[in-house]
């Protein structure tokens, strides 16, 4: 059991002091909720979970602690993992105080495609795997979900199921079983310039200007931050069409090539703004471009937009 | 008062500019409309916000004593976004100014009392519009004796040098004790934290009041040593200085626990002070 | 910079990047009339006008 | 207080003689999305929308307005132009008990001390229009403030399904002239309407997951610092979701929008005391510098400091929060944590 690996992976990296704290999942309001959960003793361990949910990219917490003489474990993803390494390649937060437990994953489920079918309001209790299903054991009884129905948007193009750095990793490890083709850029690609004018005004319009796209982004590391100046005033905090776009097209383009396309950005938007799309127009258009991978999917692949090479395509000579 | 929209400022007039210090000016400013002065009665202790327009605002002390009518005076020292547009300003230029706001210094309460005050660098800027009010002709009879002790980090730091040096001096029942923080060429007066000269005068606790303000630092020195020498709680009054927008209660911006310094402040009792919680 | 403009609905055209050396005079006079040329062609910019006030 | 019906067929044509005299703004569904916007069509209403993703409180506070125009000529000549007139009259309908006890929340914020002009005059030229709820969501906890989930407190109007017909409380003066400038409510044998509320208040009520709020009032006047804090701010991001989708929240900035040629406006905007530079002063110092200090000042404010202002609660157990916060901090779990003490 996934869960009682964690635990014990946790503990002993307690008692031995490896850590001084491990960043993990609990049990969160809902059985479709985890909450992120920082553990410093071995008795709060046991507050630890794992579940078919577990969304949330824990790697971002750690910008906290930065310049601290500090050890951090945290659980990660295949889709974290890669912004452990960007976090490391950005030089924010050094590889050796990061202890990083991996977690090998086929797909999270979407609480809110979940929900649309199924009783989440009990409480997580427990979960197993049946083949292709997931059993959710939760206080208003079992819910049996079929796991490629509901996954997360992002999940259906993952190529890095298994964490692509880890120090442990829990679990076997998953090959590569799919393939980002970029769908969902290429629709709104093949859009006229009116239908993607009115497409992205209709969305930006609806931002509301709360930052948690930028705040949950680990790939979003400025100590001081733009969106937050009054001098120079480079996006006015009017919430209006203009500025927020201004606001999505400069969030966009500053996380261009640190972007490990985690989706957080995405998923918390409490507005529905596919946030995210932006991003990966730009590692599409980055991958044709220079051949690159995804940032953070290579750890030896160092920064595409920091880097350079005499073959680079030079659109604007 | 309430105006019918708090939110829009007066047009006033910037009448006249004075260099302070390197980093401070002090500016006379005038309403375009002269009725304005019938209605903006400040006290000793109150805010304004000041506006210019395209820029924005930023919350001030009014410096100059309800006493003196007719002008508004504003220290301002170049902190910000702000500060550093009026720096540039001259006379002649329009400016915006709202309010007054915020509570004033109890000088009812302070009646018949002897009064110490305890500024250091531009916290003299408020504590500047009770000294002139006391000291002021029509009130001077209604306080006992007057001391002032202030200090900067430099001579050059020092505000209000012609009311230290040479008006405040020649008030009657007046003493002035100016400190600056590192010795210096050219100064023959005290040298020495603000706090450490408070304990070197050791002024006596008894039927006095002192108001202090000045950075956080020195406040709270200067707090430890007045209760070292025996001030209640009630003898020390201070002001605070916390960032605000609206000025009216309402944008949440300067509240500490319950209470908006905007409104309820921002002078408090050291009595009050300690019942805040300790987020200032 | 010009794909993501373009992504959100800017009109292809409406911006432009080039490299030009300090020594290459032509080339700026070239590409601001260009420039000129095909963004008074596309007309007003319509997207992100703030028309407050 | 008078009480009539409209039978349920009746509803929309209602509403659409409203909409025929008044902006009608009401929830409806758009991307996937429930939010008050004004409608074109009454057919585009929802009735059952569970709660809208953004809080009514737009309409009266909303997230960006002009206050005035400005007009600088080089800081040598100054003219400002306020609007002549803030708002028409319009119509709110559709607010579930828990937003409408928000309204009553903001109201002494902005109209006593200093009243506020721009806010005054949308509330007194918007007449609201209360729905009961028909049922709860998982989220929902308005119980917990004495809130039931058809109460008509805050409302000009109140409107409950009830089999075929709607009942209808006028509520207030202003609630009846908007009976009498467009005719449909039947003032007429409500009785058995009346029982059938209570029996729905309660169906409604039991379905909400308790949350017993005896007692934090008390914990938060004696504790400023509680480990709790620490525990929720480590797990906070730091965004304005919360407070933004708050419907009593109502912190705002000031700003000046220039256009370059000394035209320009000053407006105020949302503002969030969970953004870092909330509070950070000019010359650098922050009153409140770290996560802790600002995730416990935005709890206070809803479990304590309206509460020592205004009488108030600062909460009215809508949910969104707990819906919206992207890393699952959930108040109903902080209450918990409160009357625990830890």
């Amino acid at each position: 059991m996934l869960k009682e690996k964690i635990k014990s992976t946790v503990s002993s990296l307690l008692e031995n002091k490896q850590v001084d704290f491990v960043i993990g999942y609990g049990a969160g309001s809902d059985a479709g909720t985890v909450r992120p959960t920082f553990v410093k003793a071995v008795e709060e361990v046991q507050e630890l979970i794992w579940s078919p949910f577990a969304v949330n990219n824990l790697a971002k917490y750690v910008m906290d602690h930065l310049y601290e003489n500090i050890k951090i474990g945290v659980i990660v993803k295949g889709c974290d993992s890669r912004s452990v390494v960007r976090l490391v390649q950005d030089k924010v937060f050094p590889r050796e105080n990061f202890y990083v437990i991996g977690v090998p994953c086929k797909g999270i489920l979407d609480k809110n495609k979940v929900a649309r079918d199924f009783d989440l309001s009990g409480e997580f209790v427990d979960f197993v795997e049946q083949g292709d299903n997931v059993v959710v054991k939760t206080t208003k009884g079992d819910i049996t979900i079929p796991r490629e129905k509901y996954l997360m948007d992002k999940c259906y193009r993952c190529e890095t199921p298994t964490p692509v750095v880890y120090d442990v990793l829990l679990g076997e490890e998953i090959a590569p079983f799919r393939r980002d083709n970029y769908e969902d850029v290429k629709n709104l690609e093949s859009l006229s310039v009116e239908e993607k004018s009115k497409y992205w005004d209709k969305q930006f319009e609806k931002c509301i200007r709360c930052y948690a796209c930028r705040n949950v982004c680990s790939a979003c590391n400025c100590r001081d931050c733009v969106f937050d100046m009054a001098e120079p005033n480079w996006v006015g905090k009017a919430a209006n069409l203009s500025e927020n776009t201004a606001f999505h097209l400069i969030r966009a383009w500053h996380v261009a090539g640190r972007c490990v396309d985690c989706g957080e950005c995405s998923r918390v938007c409490p507005m529905g703004i596919p946030v995210n799309t932006l991003n990966r127009k730009l590692i599409k258009d980055m991958k044709e471009l220079f051949s690159v991978e995804t940032p953070g999917k290579n750890p030896e692949q160092g920064a595409v937009l920091g880097s350079f090479r005499t073959d680079d395509p030079e659109e604007f000579m | 008062m309430a105006l019918e929209n708090p939110l829009l400022p007066y047009i006033a007039t910037i009448t006249k500019v004075i260099d302070e210090t390197p980093d401070v000016k002090t500016f006379q400013m005038v309403f375009d409309d002269p009725e304005v002065f019938n209605v903006f009665k400040q006290k000793p202790g109150q805010v304004a916000q000041i506006s210019i327009f395209g820029v924005g605002e930023a919350t001030i002390s009014i410096t100059s004593s309800p006493t003196r009518t007719g002008l508004l005076e504003f220290s301002i020292k170049k902190v910000g976004r702000l500060t550093s547009v009026i720096h540039q300003m001259e006379p002649g230029m329009k400016v915006g100014i709202r309010g007054p706001y915020g509570n004033n210094f109890p000088y009812e309460m302070m009646k018949g009392k002897d009064l110490l005050f305890i500024g250091g660098g531009i916290g003299l800027a408020p504590l500047r519009s009770l000294i002139d009010f006391v000291l002021a002709p029509e009130n001077r009879q209604d306080y006992g004796k007057v001391e002032i002790l202030y200090g900067a980090r430099s001579a050059a730091d020092l505000c209000f040098k012609y009311d230290l040096f040479d008006n405040w001096p020649k008030m009657p029942d007046t003493q002035v004790y100016v400190t600056i923080d590192r010795p210096e060429e050219g100064w023959d007066g005290h040298v020495g934290f603000v706090p450490a000269y408070l304990e070197e005068i050791n002024p006596n606790p008894a039927n006095k009041v002192t108001i202090t303000c000045g950075p956080p630092i020195m406040i709270k020195f200067v707090l430890q040593a007045l209760e070292k020498m025996g001030y209640s709680e009630d003898q020390v009054v201070t002001t605070l200085e916390l960032k605000m927008k609206c000025g009216i209660g309402k944008c949440g911006r300067c509240n500490i626990g319950s209470k908006f310094v905007c409104v309820d402040g921002p002078v408090f009792t050291l009595r009050e002070l300690k019942k805040l919680p300790p987020e200032f | 910079m010009k794909r993501l403009f373009e992504f959100i609905g800017f009109e292809p055209g409406r911006f432009h990047a080039r490299w030009i050396s300090g020594s290459e005079a032509q080339k700026v006079v070239e590409t601001a009339k260009k420039v000129t040329e095909e963004v008074r062609a596309l007309g007003p910019n319509k997207k992100m006008r703030d028309d407050r006030c | 207080m008078r009480k009539g019906y409209i039978l349920k067929d009746k509803l929309f044509p209602w509403l659409e003689a409203i909409r025929a005299k008044y902006p009608l703004i009401a929830p409806v569904q758009e991307d996937g999305l429930s939010l008050f916007k004004e409608v074109e069509k009454v057919s585009d209403i929802v009735l059952d929308y569970g709660i809208t993703r953004m809080p009514p409180k737009d309409l009266f506070f909303p997230q960006t307005e002009k206050m005035f125009r400005i007009k600088n000529k080089n800081n040598m000549a100054v003219e400002l132009e306020t609007p002549e007139k803030i708002t028409d009259e319009q119509v709110l309908f559709g607010v579930h008990s828990c937003d409408l006890k928000s309204i009553l929340a903001l109201d002494p914020v902005f109209t006593t001390r200093f009243p506020d002009r721009y806010y005054q005059e949308r509330r007194d030229k918007t007449y609201v229009i209360g729905l009961s709820c028909q049922k709860a969501l998982p989220t929902c906890f308005c119980t917990a403030y004495g809130i039931t989930p058809t109460a008509y407190e805050g409302a000009d109007l109140h409107l409950t399904e009830l089999g075929d017909k709607y009942l209808v409380e006028v509520v207030t003066e202003r609630g009846e002239r908007l009976v009498a400038a467009v005719p449909g409510v039947v003032f007429e044998g409500t009785e058995s309407l009346e029982a059938e509320k209570e029996k729905l208040t309660a169906k409604v009520a039991a379905e909400i997951k308790p949350v017993d709020i005896t007692g934090v009032k008390e914990v938060l006047d004696a504790n400023f610092e509680l480990p709790l804090w620490e525990k929720w701010a480590q797990k906070c991001l730091g965004c304005g979701i919360c407070t933004y989708v708050c419907p009593t929240c109502h912190c705002f900035d000031i700003n000046d929008f220039n256009r370059g040629d000394g035209v320009g406006e000053r407006f105020r905007c949302w503002d969030s005391c969970m953004f870092s530079d909330f509070t950070r002063m000019a010359g650098g110092h922050n009153p409140r510098p770290s996560k802790k200090e600002r995730v416990r000042n935005r709890f206070m404010h809803k479990l304590k400091y309206h509460l020592d202002r205004y009488n108030l609660v600062g909460c009215v157990g809508c949910g969104r929060c707990v819906q919206r916060c992207p890393e699952n901090i959930d108040i109903r779990a902080i209450i918990s944590d409160i009357k625990g003490g830890v």
